[in-house]
Protein backbone atom coordinates (compact mmCIF):
# COMPACT_ATOMS: atom_id res chain seq x y z
CA UNK A 1 0.00 0.00 0.00
CA UNK A 2 2.49 2.60 -1.41
CA UNK A 3 1.49 6.22 -0.57
CA UNK A 4 0.51 7.09 -3.97
CA UNK A 5 -2.36 3.99 -3.54
CA UNK A 6 -3.35 5.68 -0.27
CA UNK A 7 -3.64 8.43 -2.32
CA UNK A 8 -5.56 7.92 -4.84
CA UNK A 9 -7.96 5.75 -2.91
CA UNK A 10 -8.58 8.90 -0.63
CA UNK A 11 -9.02 11.01 -3.73
CA UNK A 12 -11.82 8.13 -5.33
CA UNK A 13 -13.69 8.46 -1.84
CA UNK A 14 -13.58 12.34 -1.79
CA UNK A 15 -15.10 12.22 -5.37
CA UNK A 16 -17.53 9.66 -4.58
CA UNK A 17 -18.33 11.81 -1.76
CA UNK A 18 -19.21 14.79 -3.70
CA UNK A 19 -21.13 12.58 -6.63
CA UNK A 20 -23.18 11.56 -3.43
CA UNK A 21 -24.05 15.01 -2.92
CA UNK A 22 -24.04 16.13 -6.24
CA UNK A 23 -27.27 13.52 -7.40
CA UNK A 24 -28.99 14.25 -3.69
CA UNK A 25 -28.74 17.83 -4.83
CA UNK A 26 -30.12 16.97 -7.52
CA UNK A 27 -33.13 15.34 -6.62
CA UNK A 28 -34.02 17.53 -3.36
CA UNK A 29 -33.68 20.88 -4.72
CA UNK A 30 -36.80 22.44 -5.76
CA UNK A 31 -36.09 23.88 -8.58
CA UNK A 32 -33.99 23.94 -12.24
CA UNK A 33 -31.56 26.64 -11.40
CA UNK A 34 -31.16 25.21 -7.75
CA UNK A 35 -30.44 22.00 -9.44
CA UNK A 36 -27.75 23.26 -11.56
CA UNK A 37 -26.22 24.87 -8.80
CA UNK A 38 -25.72 21.19 -7.20
CA UNK A 39 -24.66 19.27 -10.87
CA UNK A 40 -22.48 22.43 -11.80
CA UNK A 41 -19.98 22.43 -8.76
CA UNK A 42 -20.47 18.73 -7.24
CA UNK A 43 -20.06 17.41 -10.52
CA UNK A 44 -16.91 19.57 -11.30
CA UNK A 45 -14.93 18.87 -8.54
CA UNK A 46 -16.05 15.33 -7.81
CA UNK A 47 -15.22 14.59 -11.79
CA UNK A 48 -11.43 16.48 -10.94
CA UNK A 49 -10.64 14.26 -7.69
CA UNK A 50 -12.08 10.64 -9.24
CA UNK A 51 -9.22 11.27 -12.24
CA UNK A 52 -7.19 12.64 -9.85
CA UNK A 53 -7.19 9.30 -8.07
CA UNK A 54 -6.63 7.17 -11.05
CA UNK A 55 -3.71 9.69 -12.03
CA UNK A 56 -2.14 9.06 -8.92
CA UNK A 57 -2.96 5.58 -9.17
CA UNK A 58 -1.25 5.11 -12.24
CA UNK A 59 1.83 7.20 -10.88
CA UNK A 60 4.23 9.73 -13.22
CA UNK A 61 3.35 8.47 -16.62
CA UNK A 62 1.98 9.26 -19.91
CA UNK A 63 -0.88 7.88 -19.44
CA UNK A 64 -1.43 9.61 -16.24
CA UNK A 65 -0.63 12.91 -17.73
CA UNK A 66 -3.86 12.14 -20.27
CA UNK A 67 -6.37 11.07 -17.19
CA UNK A 68 -5.04 14.81 -15.58
CA UNK A 69 -5.46 16.32 -19.05
CA UNK A 70 -9.16 14.99 -18.62
CA UNK A 71 -9.65 16.61 -15.89
CA UNK A 72 -8.51 20.06 -16.82
CA UNK A 73 -11.06 19.59 -20.08
CA UNK A 74 -13.74 18.96 -17.72
CA UNK A 75 -12.58 21.61 -15.24
CA UNK A 76 -12.91 23.91 -18.23
CA UNK A 77 -15.84 22.29 -20.16
CA UNK A 78 -18.37 21.36 -16.95
CA UNK A 79 -19.26 25.26 -15.87
CA UNK A 80 -19.38 26.10 -19.21
CA UNK A 81 -22.30 23.69 -20.00
CA UNK A 82 -23.90 24.30 -17.09
CA UNK A 83 -24.11 28.20 -17.65
CA UNK A 84 -25.11 27.36 -21.53
CA UNK A 85 -27.99 25.22 -19.91
CA UNK A 86 -29.08 28.25 -16.79
CA UNK A 87 -28.78 30.69 -19.76
CA UNK A 88 -30.89 28.83 -21.95
CA UNK A 89 -33.63 27.82 -19.45
CA UNK A 90 -33.76 31.91 -18.50
CA UNK A 91 -34.30 32.81 -21.98
CA UNK A 92 -36.56 30.59 -22.95
CA UNK A 93 -38.99 31.74 -19.48
CA UNK A 94 -38.43 29.42 -16.86
CA UNK A 95 -39.33 31.19 -13.68
CA UNK A 96 -36.66 30.61 -10.53
CA UNK A 97 -38.49 29.42 -7.54
CA UNK A 98 -38.82 32.25 -4.92
CA UNK A 99 -39.03 31.06 -1.25
CA UNK A 100 -42.16 33.63 -1.08
CA UNK A 101 -44.31 32.03 -3.27
CA UNK A 102 -44.55 28.83 -0.94
CA UNK A 103 -45.30 30.59 2.05
CA UNK A 104 -47.93 32.84 0.05
CA UNK B 1 -3.65 119.19 -52.51
CA UNK B 2 -0.22 117.45 -51.07
CA UNK B 3 -1.76 116.41 -48.21
CA UNK B 4 -4.78 114.24 -50.07
CA UNK B 5 -2.05 113.09 -52.02
CA UNK B 6 -0.32 111.84 -49.38
CA UNK B 7 -3.45 110.33 -47.71
CA UNK B 8 -4.63 108.49 -50.79
CA UNK B 9 -0.57 107.18 -50.80
CA UNK B 10 -0.98 105.95 -47.40
CA UNK B 11 -4.89 104.99 -47.53
CA UNK B 12 -3.40 102.74 -51.08
CA UNK B 13 0.16 101.61 -48.72
CA UNK B 14 -2.67 100.54 -46.44
CA UNK B 15 -4.78 97.94 -48.71
CA UNK B 16 -1.45 96.55 -50.36
CA UNK B 17 -0.13 96.00 -47.08
CA UNK B 18 -3.79 94.79 -46.16
CA UNK B 19 -3.24 92.58 -49.63
CA UNK B 20 -0.23 91.02 -48.59
CA UNK B 21 -1.01 90.60 -45.00
CA UNK B 22 -4.12 88.18 -46.44
CA UNK B 23 -2.43 86.53 -48.44
CA UNK B 24 0.37 85.65 -45.78
CA UNK B 25 -2.52 84.64 -43.63
CA UNK B 26 -3.82 82.40 -46.17
CA UNK B 27 -0.49 81.04 -47.31
CA UNK B 28 0.05 80.03 -43.52
CA UNK B 29 -3.22 78.20 -43.27
CA UNK B 30 -2.89 76.66 -46.16
CA UNK B 31 0.79 75.61 -44.73
CA UNK B 32 -0.17 74.70 -41.60
CA UNK B 33 -3.24 72.81 -42.81
CA UNK B 34 -0.84 70.93 -45.07
CA UNK B 35 1.73 70.01 -43.05
CA UNK B 36 -1.69 68.76 -40.54
CA UNK B 37 -2.76 66.30 -42.92
CA UNK B 38 0.35 65.16 -43.51
CA UNK B 39 0.87 64.71 -40.20
CA UNK B 40 -2.50 62.84 -39.74
CA UNK B 41 -1.39 60.56 -43.04
CA UNK B 42 1.80 60.21 -41.28
CA UNK B 43 0.24 59.15 -38.06
CA UNK B 44 -2.22 57.29 -39.82
CA UNK B 45 0.60 55.50 -42.00
CA UNK B 46 2.94 54.57 -39.03
CA UNK B 47 -0.18 53.82 -36.81
CA UNK B 48 -0.87 51.40 -40.14
CA UNK B 49 2.21 49.92 -39.69
CA UNK B 50 2.74 49.49 -36.57
CA UNK B 51 -1.28 47.87 -36.19
CA UNK B 52 -0.03 45.85 -39.27
CA UNK B 53 3.57 45.08 -37.73
CA UNK B 54 1.69 44.01 -35.08
CA UNK B 55 -0.90 42.53 -36.64
CA UNK B 56 1.64 40.61 -38.49
CA UNK B 57 4.36 39.65 -36.02
CA UNK B 58 1.47 38.75 -33.45
CA UNK B 59 -0.25 36.42 -36.10
CA UNK B 60 3.28 34.78 -36.95
CA UNK B 61 3.70 35.08 -33.12
CA UNK B 62 0.13 33.33 -32.77
CA UNK B 63 0.72 31.07 -35.38
CA UNK B 64 4.23 29.87 -34.11
CA UNK B 65 2.93 29.64 -30.31
CA UNK B 66 -0.50 27.54 -31.03
CA UNK B 67 2.44 25.38 -33.01
CA UNK B 68 3.74 24.89 -30.18
CA UNK B 69 1.00 24.52 -27.66
CA UNK B 70 0.18 21.87 -30.43
CA UNK B 71 3.20 19.87 -30.36
CA UNK B 72 3.15 19.47 -26.89
CA UNK B 73 -0.26 18.37 -27.33
CA UNK B 74 0.30 16.03 -29.59
CA UNK B 75 3.24 14.43 -28.00
CA UNK B 76 1.44 13.61 -24.83
CA UNK B 77 -0.92 12.65 -26.99
CA UNK B 78 0.55 9.51 -28.41
CA UNK B 79 3.24 8.21 -26.57
CA UNK B 80 5.20 7.29 -29.72
CA UNK B 81 8.37 9.16 -29.99
CA UNK B 82 9.91 7.95 -33.03
CA UNK B 83 10.21 9.32 -36.16
CA UNK B 84 7.28 8.52 -38.37
CA UNK B 85 4.83 9.66 -35.70
CA UNK B 86 6.36 12.48 -34.45
CA UNK B 87 7.21 13.82 -37.88
CA UNK B 88 3.28 12.85 -38.70
CA UNK B 89 2.36 14.82 -35.57
CA UNK B 90 4.50 18.13 -36.64
CA UNK B 91 2.14 18.11 -39.99
CA UNK B 92 -1.17 17.60 -38.10
CA UNK B 93 0.00 20.51 -36.25
CA UNK B 94 1.04 22.97 -38.90
CA UNK B 95 -1.96 22.24 -40.72
CA UNK B 96 -4.26 22.99 -37.71
CA UNK B 97 -1.86 26.02 -36.42
CA UNK B 98 -2.02 27.32 -39.67
CA UNK B 99 -5.97 26.39 -39.71
CA UNK B 100 -6.33 28.24 -36.85
CA UNK B 101 -4.15 30.56 -35.78
CA UNK B 102 -6.01 33.57 -34.70
CA UNK B 103 -8.41 30.83 -32.57
CA UNK B 104 -6.13 30.60 -29.58
CA UNK B 105 -4.59 33.80 -28.44
CA UNK B 106 -7.35 36.34 -30.71
CA UNK B 107 -6.94 39.74 -28.45
CA UNK B 108 -4.44 39.21 -26.36
CA UNK B 109 -0.95 41.09 -26.39
CA UNK B 110 1.63 39.05 -27.20
CA UNK B 111 4.28 40.35 -24.00
CA UNK B 112 1.66 39.91 -21.79
CA UNK B 113 0.84 36.13 -21.66
CA UNK B 114 3.87 35.49 -19.80
CA UNK B 115 2.41 37.44 -16.34
CA UNK B 116 -0.75 36.37 -17.16
CA UNK B 117 -0.01 32.63 -17.16
CA UNK B 118 2.05 33.69 -13.93
CA UNK B 119 -0.43 35.14 -12.36
CA UNK B 120 -3.09 32.76 -13.40
CA UNK B 121 -1.32 29.68 -11.30
CA UNK B 122 -0.74 31.79 -8.08
CA UNK B 123 -5.03 32.19 -8.89
CA UNK B 124 -5.57 28.30 -9.16
CA UNK B 125 -4.87 27.28 -5.36
CA UNK B 126 -7.16 30.09 -4.07
CA UNK B 127 -9.87 28.97 -6.79
CA UNK B 128 -9.46 25.39 -5.55
CA UNK B 129 -9.91 26.66 -2.23
CA UNK B 130 -13.36 28.58 -3.16
CA UNK B 131 -14.24 25.32 -5.35
CA UNK B 132 -14.20 22.97 -2.33
CA UNK B 133 -15.96 25.77 0.09
CA UNK B 134 -18.86 25.54 -2.64
CA UNK B 135 -18.98 22.20 -2.92
CA UNK B 136 -19.37 21.84 1.05
CA UNK B 137 -21.60 24.24 1.00
CA UNK B 138 -23.46 22.24 -1.27
CA UNK B 139 -23.55 19.40 0.43
CA UNK B 140 -24.60 21.00 3.23
CA UNK B 141 -27.80 21.95 1.42
CA UNK B 142 -28.66 19.20 0.23
CA UNK B 143 -28.06 16.89 2.99
CA UNK B 144 -29.97 19.02 5.93
CA UNK B 145 -33.35 18.30 5.85
CA UNK B 146 -34.59 22.02 5.61
CA UNK B 147 -32.52 23.38 3.20
CA UNK B 148 -32.16 27.03 4.02
CA UNK B 149 -32.42 28.16 1.04
CA UNK B 150 -33.24 31.60 -0.62
CA UNK B 151 -32.41 31.79 -4.50
CA UNK B 152 -32.80 35.19 -6.22
CA UNK B 153 -31.76 36.78 -9.31
CA UNK B 154 -28.70 39.63 -9.09
CA UNK B 155 -27.95 41.52 -11.94
CA UNK B 156 -24.28 42.65 -11.27
CA UNK B 157 -22.06 45.32 -12.85
CA UNK B 158 -19.01 44.18 -13.79
CA UNK B 159 -15.15 46.44 -14.35
CA UNK B 160 -13.71 43.83 -16.52
CA UNK B 161 -12.87 45.10 -20.03
CA UNK B 162 -11.45 42.04 -22.25
CA UNK B 163 -13.37 38.95 -22.74
CA UNK B 164 -11.03 36.79 -22.02
CA UNK B 165 -11.60 38.52 -18.24
CA UNK B 166 -15.29 38.21 -18.39
CA UNK B 167 -15.43 34.58 -19.28
CA UNK B 168 -12.44 34.12 -16.21
CA UNK B 169 -14.79 35.63 -13.94
CA UNK B 170 -17.82 34.07 -15.10
CA UNK B 171 -16.84 30.27 -14.85
CA UNK B 172 -15.49 31.38 -11.42
CA UNK B 173 -18.59 33.08 -10.39
CA UNK B 174 -20.28 29.43 -11.59
CA UNK B 175 -17.46 27.41 -9.46
CA UNK B 176 -17.61 30.02 -6.10
CA UNK B 177 -20.23 28.83 -3.24
CA UNK B 178 -23.68 29.60 -3.65
CA UNK B 179 -23.92 31.22 -7.59
CA UNK B 180 -24.10 30.56 -11.09
CA UNK B 181 -24.04 32.90 -13.79
CA UNK B 182 -26.67 32.81 -15.87
CA UNK B 183 -26.22 35.06 -18.61
CA UNK B 184 -24.74 38.47 -19.26
CA UNK B 185 -26.25 41.51 -21.35
CA UNK B 186 -23.57 44.37 -22.14
CA UNK B 187 -21.68 44.38 -19.25
CA UNK B 188 -24.11 43.39 -16.44
CA UNK B 189 -23.96 39.73 -15.27
CA UNK B 190 -27.03 38.02 -14.37
CA UNK B 191 -26.61 36.06 -11.34
CA UNK B 192 -28.63 33.11 -9.82
CA UNK B 193 -27.46 32.72 -5.95
CA UNK B 194 -28.89 30.61 -3.08
CA UNK B 195 -29.07 33.16 -0.12
CA UNK B 196 -28.27 37.10 0.42
CA UNK B 197 -24.96 35.89 2.20
CA UNK B 198 -23.83 34.33 -1.21
CA UNK B 199 -24.88 37.37 -3.14
CA UNK B 200 -23.39 39.86 -0.64
CA UNK B 201 -19.89 38.48 -0.66
CA UNK B 202 -20.69 38.65 -4.63
CA UNK B 203 -21.28 42.18 -4.50
CA UNK B 204 -17.87 42.79 -2.35
CA UNK B 205 -16.41 42.30 -5.80
CA UNK B 206 -13.20 40.44 -4.31
CA UNK B 207 -12.64 37.49 -6.69
CA UNK B 208 -13.12 40.45 -9.09
CA UNK B 209 -10.56 42.31 -8.22
CA UNK B 210 -8.02 39.01 -7.99
CA UNK B 211 -9.70 38.24 -11.97
CA UNK B 212 -8.64 42.30 -13.02
CA UNK B 213 -4.87 41.79 -11.36
CA UNK B 214 -4.82 38.62 -13.69
CA UNK B 215 -5.73 39.80 -16.42
CA UNK B 216 -4.27 43.23 -15.75
CA UNK B 217 -7.05 44.89 -16.58
CA UNK B 218 -6.16 49.02 -16.73
CA UNK B 219 -7.96 50.68 -13.63
CA UNK B 220 -6.10 48.14 -11.46
CA UNK B 221 -2.15 48.74 -11.81
CA UNK B 222 -0.48 48.42 -8.22
CA UNK B 223 3.05 49.21 -7.78
CA UNK B 224 3.84 45.82 -7.55
CA UNK B 225 2.39 45.02 -11.08
CA UNK B 226 4.62 47.71 -12.36
CA UNK B 227 7.89 45.95 -10.42
CA UNK B 228 6.58 42.56 -11.54
CA UNK B 229 5.83 43.90 -15.43
CA UNK B 230 9.55 45.94 -15.52
CA UNK B 231 11.27 42.54 -14.76
CA UNK B 232 9.22 40.24 -17.13
CA UNK B 233 9.66 43.16 -19.78
CA UNK B 234 13.74 43.34 -18.69
CA UNK B 235 13.85 39.39 -19.33
CA UNK B 236 12.00 39.85 -22.28
CA UNK B 237 14.36 42.75 -23.89
CA UNK C 1 -35.68 32.02 -42.39
CA UNK C 2 -36.28 28.86 -39.78
CA UNK C 3 -35.52 29.20 -36.17
CA UNK C 4 -32.60 27.22 -35.66
CA UNK C 5 -30.65 28.87 -38.33
CA UNK C 6 -31.42 32.40 -37.66
CA UNK C 7 -31.02 31.43 -33.61
CA UNK C 8 -27.50 30.54 -34.68
CA UNK C 9 -27.24 33.88 -35.77
CA UNK C 10 -28.94 35.98 -33.17
CA UNK C 11 -27.93 34.39 -29.49
CA UNK C 12 -24.23 35.26 -29.20
CA UNK C 13 -23.00 34.45 -25.64
CA UNK C 14 -19.58 35.21 -24.77
CA UNK C 15 -18.96 32.62 -22.67
CA UNK C 16 -19.11 29.73 -24.63
CA UNK C 17 -18.27 31.24 -27.79
CA UNK C 18 -14.92 32.22 -26.49
CA UNK C 19 -14.63 28.79 -24.61
CA UNK C 20 -15.06 27.14 -28.25
CA UNK C 21 -13.02 29.52 -29.40
CA UNK C 22 -10.28 28.06 -27.26
CA UNK C 23 -11.33 24.22 -27.16
CA UNK C 24 -11.65 24.00 -30.89
CA UNK C 25 -7.65 23.60 -31.81
CA UNK C 26 -7.14 20.80 -29.46
CA UNK C 27 -10.13 19.25 -30.73
CA UNK C 28 -9.23 19.12 -34.17
CA UNK C 29 -5.93 17.95 -33.07
CA UNK C 30 -7.22 15.12 -31.11
CA UNK C 31 -9.43 14.36 -34.06
CA UNK C 32 -6.10 14.08 -36.28
CA UNK C 33 -4.42 11.59 -33.81
CA UNK C 34 -7.62 9.64 -33.41
CA UNK C 35 -7.05 9.36 -37.27
CA UNK C 36 -3.39 8.65 -37.18
CA UNK C 37 -3.09 6.25 -34.89
CA UNK C 38 -5.62 3.87 -36.38
CA UNK C 39 -3.82 0.38 -35.62
CA UNK C 40 -2.99 0.98 -32.20
CA UNK C 41 -5.46 2.83 -30.22
CA UNK C 42 -8.93 2.66 -30.68
CA UNK C 43 -9.56 5.05 -33.62
CA UNK C 44 -9.01 5.12 -37.78
CA UNK C 45 -10.59 7.44 -40.41
CA UNK C 46 -14.14 7.11 -39.61
CA UNK C 47 -13.82 8.36 -35.58
CA UNK C 48 -11.85 10.72 -36.51
CA UNK C 49 -13.73 12.60 -39.18
CA UNK C 50 -16.66 12.20 -36.43
CA UNK C 51 -14.80 14.28 -34.40
CA UNK C 52 -13.25 16.86 -36.37
CA UNK C 53 -17.08 17.12 -37.72
CA UNK C 54 -17.94 17.56 -34.25
CA UNK C 55 -15.75 20.47 -33.35
CA UNK C 56 -16.67 22.14 -36.80
CA UNK C 57 -19.93 21.52 -35.75
CA UNK C 58 -19.02 23.66 -32.10
CA UNK C 59 -17.58 26.22 -34.45
CA UNK C 60 -21.03 26.93 -36.17
CA UNK C 61 -23.25 26.78 -32.87
CA UNK C 62 -21.39 29.06 -30.83
CA UNK C 63 -19.93 31.55 -33.75
CA UNK C 64 -23.06 31.45 -35.57
CA UNK C 65 -23.41 31.43 -39.26
CA UNK C 66 -21.79 34.45 -40.98
CA UNK C 67 -18.74 34.44 -38.70
CA UNK C 68 -18.04 30.67 -39.55
CA UNK C 69 -18.76 30.61 -43.17
CA UNK C 70 -15.38 31.46 -44.28
CA UNK C 71 -13.82 29.21 -42.08
CA UNK C 72 -15.71 26.35 -43.78
CA UNK C 73 -18.13 27.11 -45.89
CA UNK C 74 -21.25 24.63 -47.78
CA UNK C 75 -19.02 24.43 -50.80
CA UNK C 76 -15.59 23.48 -48.97
CA UNK C 77 -17.31 20.52 -47.43
CA UNK C 78 -18.80 18.90 -50.69
CA UNK C 79 -14.80 19.29 -51.98
CA UNK C 80 -14.24 18.02 -49.20
CA UNK C 81 -15.74 14.86 -49.57
CA UNK C 82 -14.85 14.48 -53.14
CA UNK C 83 -11.51 14.56 -52.16
CA UNK C 84 -11.90 12.24 -49.54
CA UNK C 85 -13.47 9.38 -51.44
CA UNK C 86 -10.96 10.54 -53.83
CA UNK C 87 -7.85 9.73 -51.98
CA UNK C 88 -9.47 6.75 -50.59
CA UNK C 89 -10.45 4.91 -54.44
CA UNK C 90 -6.38 6.92 -55.61
CA UNK C 91 -4.84 4.35 -53.67
CA UNK C 92 -7.00 1.78 -54.31
CA UNK C 93 -6.29 2.18 -58.30
CA UNK C 94 -2.79 2.89 -57.66
CA UNK C 95 -2.41 -0.43 -56.26
CA UNK C 96 -4.49 -1.83 -59.65
CA UNK C 97 -2.40 -0.12 -61.91
CA UNK C 98 0.73 -1.48 -60.03
CA UNK C 99 -0.16 -5.03 -60.98
CA UNK C 100 -1.92 -6.16 -57.71
CA UNK C 101 -5.47 -6.23 -56.91
CA UNK C 102 -7.66 -3.48 -56.02
CA UNK C 103 -6.45 -2.48 -52.76
CA UNK C 104 -3.14 -4.26 -52.74
CA UNK C 105 -0.90 -1.78 -50.36
CA UNK C 106 1.61 -4.47 -51.05
CA UNK C 107 2.09 -3.60 -54.63
CA UNK C 108 2.70 -0.11 -53.16
CA UNK C 109 6.46 -0.79 -51.96
CA UNK C 110 7.71 -0.71 -55.58
CA UNK C 111 7.30 2.83 -56.09
CA UNK C 112 7.79 3.54 -52.26
CA UNK C 113 10.81 1.12 -51.90
CA UNK C 114 9.93 0.38 -48.39
CA UNK C 115 9.37 -3.26 -47.17
CA UNK C 116 6.03 -4.85 -47.65
CA UNK C 117 4.42 -4.33 -44.00
CA UNK C 118 5.84 -0.63 -44.36
CA UNK C 119 4.29 -0.21 -47.59
CA UNK C 120 0.84 -1.82 -45.85
CA UNK C 121 0.74 0.49 -43.01
CA UNK C 122 1.71 3.48 -45.07
CA UNK C 123 -1.57 2.61 -47.73
CA UNK C 124 -4.12 1.80 -44.77
CA UNK C 125 -2.89 5.15 -42.84
CA UNK C 126 -3.54 7.27 -46.72
CA UNK C 127 -6.54 5.17 -46.81
CA UNK C 128 -7.83 6.29 -43.24
CA UNK C 129 -7.02 10.20 -44.02
CA UNK C 130 -9.31 9.94 -47.13
CA UNK C 131 -12.34 8.35 -45.08
CA UNK C 132 -12.03 10.75 -42.11
CA UNK C 133 -11.87 13.67 -45.13
CA UNK C 134 -15.09 12.44 -46.35
CA UNK C 135 -16.70 11.58 -43.02
CA UNK C 136 -15.76 15.28 -41.70
CA UNK C 137 -17.23 16.90 -44.56
CA UNK C 138 -20.67 14.65 -44.75
CA UNK C 139 -21.36 14.94 -41.34
CA UNK C 140 -20.99 19.06 -41.30
CA UNK C 141 -22.99 19.01 -44.39
CA UNK C 142 -25.56 16.97 -43.11
CA UNK C 143 -25.46 19.14 -39.51
CA UNK C 144 -25.20 22.48 -41.95
CA UNK C 145 -28.68 21.17 -44.22
CA UNK C 146 -30.40 20.64 -40.94
CA UNK C 147 -29.52 23.75 -39.02
CA UNK C 148 -30.38 26.13 -42.24
CA UNK C 149 -33.03 24.24 -43.47
CA UNK C 150 -31.09 24.07 -46.95
CA UNK C 151 -31.79 27.24 -47.32
CA UNK C 152 -28.12 29.73 -46.65
CA UNK C 153 -29.33 32.36 -44.79
CA UNK C 154 -27.97 34.71 -47.35
CA UNK C 155 -29.21 33.05 -50.46
CA UNK C 156 -32.59 33.32 -48.82
CA UNK C 157 -33.54 36.63 -50.38
CA UNK C 158 -32.89 35.09 -54.11
CA UNK C 159 -35.29 32.28 -53.99
CA UNK C 160 -37.82 34.94 -52.51
CA UNK C 161 -37.15 36.81 -55.28
CA UNK C 162 -36.83 33.93 -57.74
CA UNK C 163 -40.44 32.92 -56.38
CA UNK C 164 -42.01 36.61 -56.58
CA UNK C 165 -41.38 36.93 -59.77
CA UNK D 1 -7.19 -2.76 -5.00
CA UNK D 2 -9.54 -3.97 -8.08
CA UNK D 3 -12.04 -4.72 -5.51
CA UNK D 4 -11.85 -1.29 -4.39
CA UNK D 5 -12.45 0.22 -7.55
CA UNK D 6 -14.93 -2.43 -8.77
CA UNK D 7 -16.74 -1.18 -5.75
CA UNK D 8 -16.42 2.67 -6.63
CA UNK D 9 -17.59 1.91 -10.49
CA UNK D 10 -20.65 -0.05 -9.06
CA UNK D 11 -21.82 2.88 -6.29
CA UNK D 12 -21.23 5.14 -9.36
CA UNK D 13 -23.82 3.11 -11.23
CA UNK D 14 -26.21 3.48 -8.48
CA UNK D 15 -26.11 6.95 -8.85
CA UNK D 16 -26.18 6.85 -12.69
CA UNK D 17 -29.66 5.30 -11.41
CA UNK D 18 -30.70 7.76 -8.83
CA UNK D 19 -30.34 10.77 -11.48
CA UNK D 20 -32.31 8.28 -14.15
CA UNK D 21 -35.26 9.47 -12.04
CA UNK D 22 -35.25 12.85 -12.81
CA UNK D 23 -34.29 12.74 -16.33
CA UNK D 24 -37.29 9.90 -16.10
CA UNK D 25 -39.82 12.62 -13.92
CA UNK D 26 -38.06 16.06 -14.39
CA UNK D 27 -40.94 18.29 -15.07
CA UNK D 28 -39.67 20.39 -17.71
CA UNK D 29 -36.95 19.58 -20.48
CA UNK D 30 -34.48 21.84 -19.11
CA UNK D 31 -34.27 19.28 -15.70
CA UNK D 32 -34.19 16.63 -18.10
CA UNK D 33 -31.13 18.03 -19.85
CA UNK D 34 -29.21 19.08 -16.74
CA UNK D 35 -29.40 15.50 -15.31
CA UNK D 36 -28.42 13.83 -18.12
CA UNK D 37 -25.27 16.25 -18.37
CA UNK D 38 -24.84 15.01 -14.80
CA UNK D 39 -25.20 10.94 -16.04
CA UNK D 40 -22.52 12.08 -18.25
CA UNK D 41 -19.76 12.77 -16.20
CA UNK D 42 -20.48 9.77 -14.28
CA UNK D 43 -20.30 7.64 -16.83
CA UNK D 44 -16.86 8.71 -17.82
CA UNK D 45 -15.78 8.05 -14.66
CA UNK D 46 -17.08 4.35 -14.66
CA UNK D 47 -15.56 4.24 -17.93
CA UNK D 48 -12.43 4.97 -16.72
CA UNK D 49 -12.37 2.79 -13.69
CA UNK D 50 -13.84 -0.46 -15.82
CA UNK D 51 -10.52 0.73 -18.45
CA UNK D 52 -8.57 0.22 -15.47
CA UNK D 53 -9.86 -3.21 -14.32
CA UNK D 54 -9.50 -4.66 -17.55
CA UNK D 55 -5.52 -3.69 -18.00
CA UNK D 56 -6.32 -1.34 -21.01
CA UNK D 57 -6.25 1.53 -20.06
CA UNK D 58 -4.64 3.63 -22.68
CA UNK D 59 -7.66 2.43 -24.52
CA UNK D 60 -10.08 3.53 -22.68
CA UNK D 61 -8.54 7.18 -21.97
CA UNK D 62 -9.19 7.53 -25.73
CA UNK D 63 -12.71 6.86 -25.72
CA UNK D 64 -13.27 8.56 -22.82
CA UNK D 65 -11.95 11.91 -24.00
CA UNK D 66 -13.97 11.79 -26.84
CA UNK D 67 -16.92 11.04 -24.61
CA UNK D 68 -16.21 13.81 -22.64
CA UNK D 69 -15.69 16.13 -25.65
CA UNK D 70 -19.51 14.84 -27.05
CA UNK D 71 -21.23 15.30 -23.67
CA UNK D 72 -19.48 18.97 -23.99
CA UNK D 73 -20.80 19.44 -27.19
CA UNK D 74 -24.22 18.05 -26.59
CA UNK D 75 -24.99 20.20 -23.73
CA UNK D 76 -24.10 23.31 -25.70
CA UNK D 77 -26.11 21.93 -28.74
CA UNK D 78 -29.18 21.32 -26.14
CA UNK D 79 -29.44 24.24 -25.04
CA UNK D 80 -28.46 26.19 -27.89
CA UNK D 81 -31.70 24.53 -29.16
CA UNK D 82 -34.06 24.90 -26.71
CA UNK D 83 -32.93 28.51 -26.15
CA UNK D 84 -35.23 28.88 -29.39
CA UNK D 85 -38.10 27.08 -28.90
CA UNK D 86 -40.25 28.77 -26.49
CA UNK D 87 -40.23 31.81 -28.56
Amino acid sequence: MSFMTVLSILCLLGGFFFFFTATIGLLRFPDFFTRLHATGKGDTLAVFLSLLGLAFYEGISLTGLKILIIAIFMFIAQPTATHAISRAGMRSGVKPWMKENIES
Amino acid sequence: MEVTLLIQATDDAFQVMEKAKMQAVGILDTATRLTSETRTIQERKLKAIFKGAHESQSGFLNFVATFAILIIFWAVLSGKFDAFHMTLGILCSLVIAWLSHDLLFANVRIGDIRVIVQRFLIYIPWHLYQIFLSNFHVAYLALSPRMPIQPEIIRFKTKLESDISWVAFANSITLTPGTVTVDIEGNEFVVHALSKKVADDLNAGEMEDRIAHIFMEADHIYIQDVLDVSRIFSALK
Amino acid sequence: MNGFAEMIIKTEDIIVKTIARILIPFIQLFSLYVIMHGHYSPGGGFQGGVIMGASLVLLFLTHGYEESKERMSEKAAILFSSTGVLIYSGIGLLCLLLLGNYLDYGRLSLILNVDLAHARSLGILGVEIGVGFAVMAVMFSIFLDISTGGIEPGEEKKNEKASTR
Amino acid sequence: MDYFFAAVGLCLCMLVLLALYRVVFGPGIFNRVAAISAIGTKTLVILLIFGLLYQRIDMFIDISMVYALLNFIGCVAAAKYLESRQE
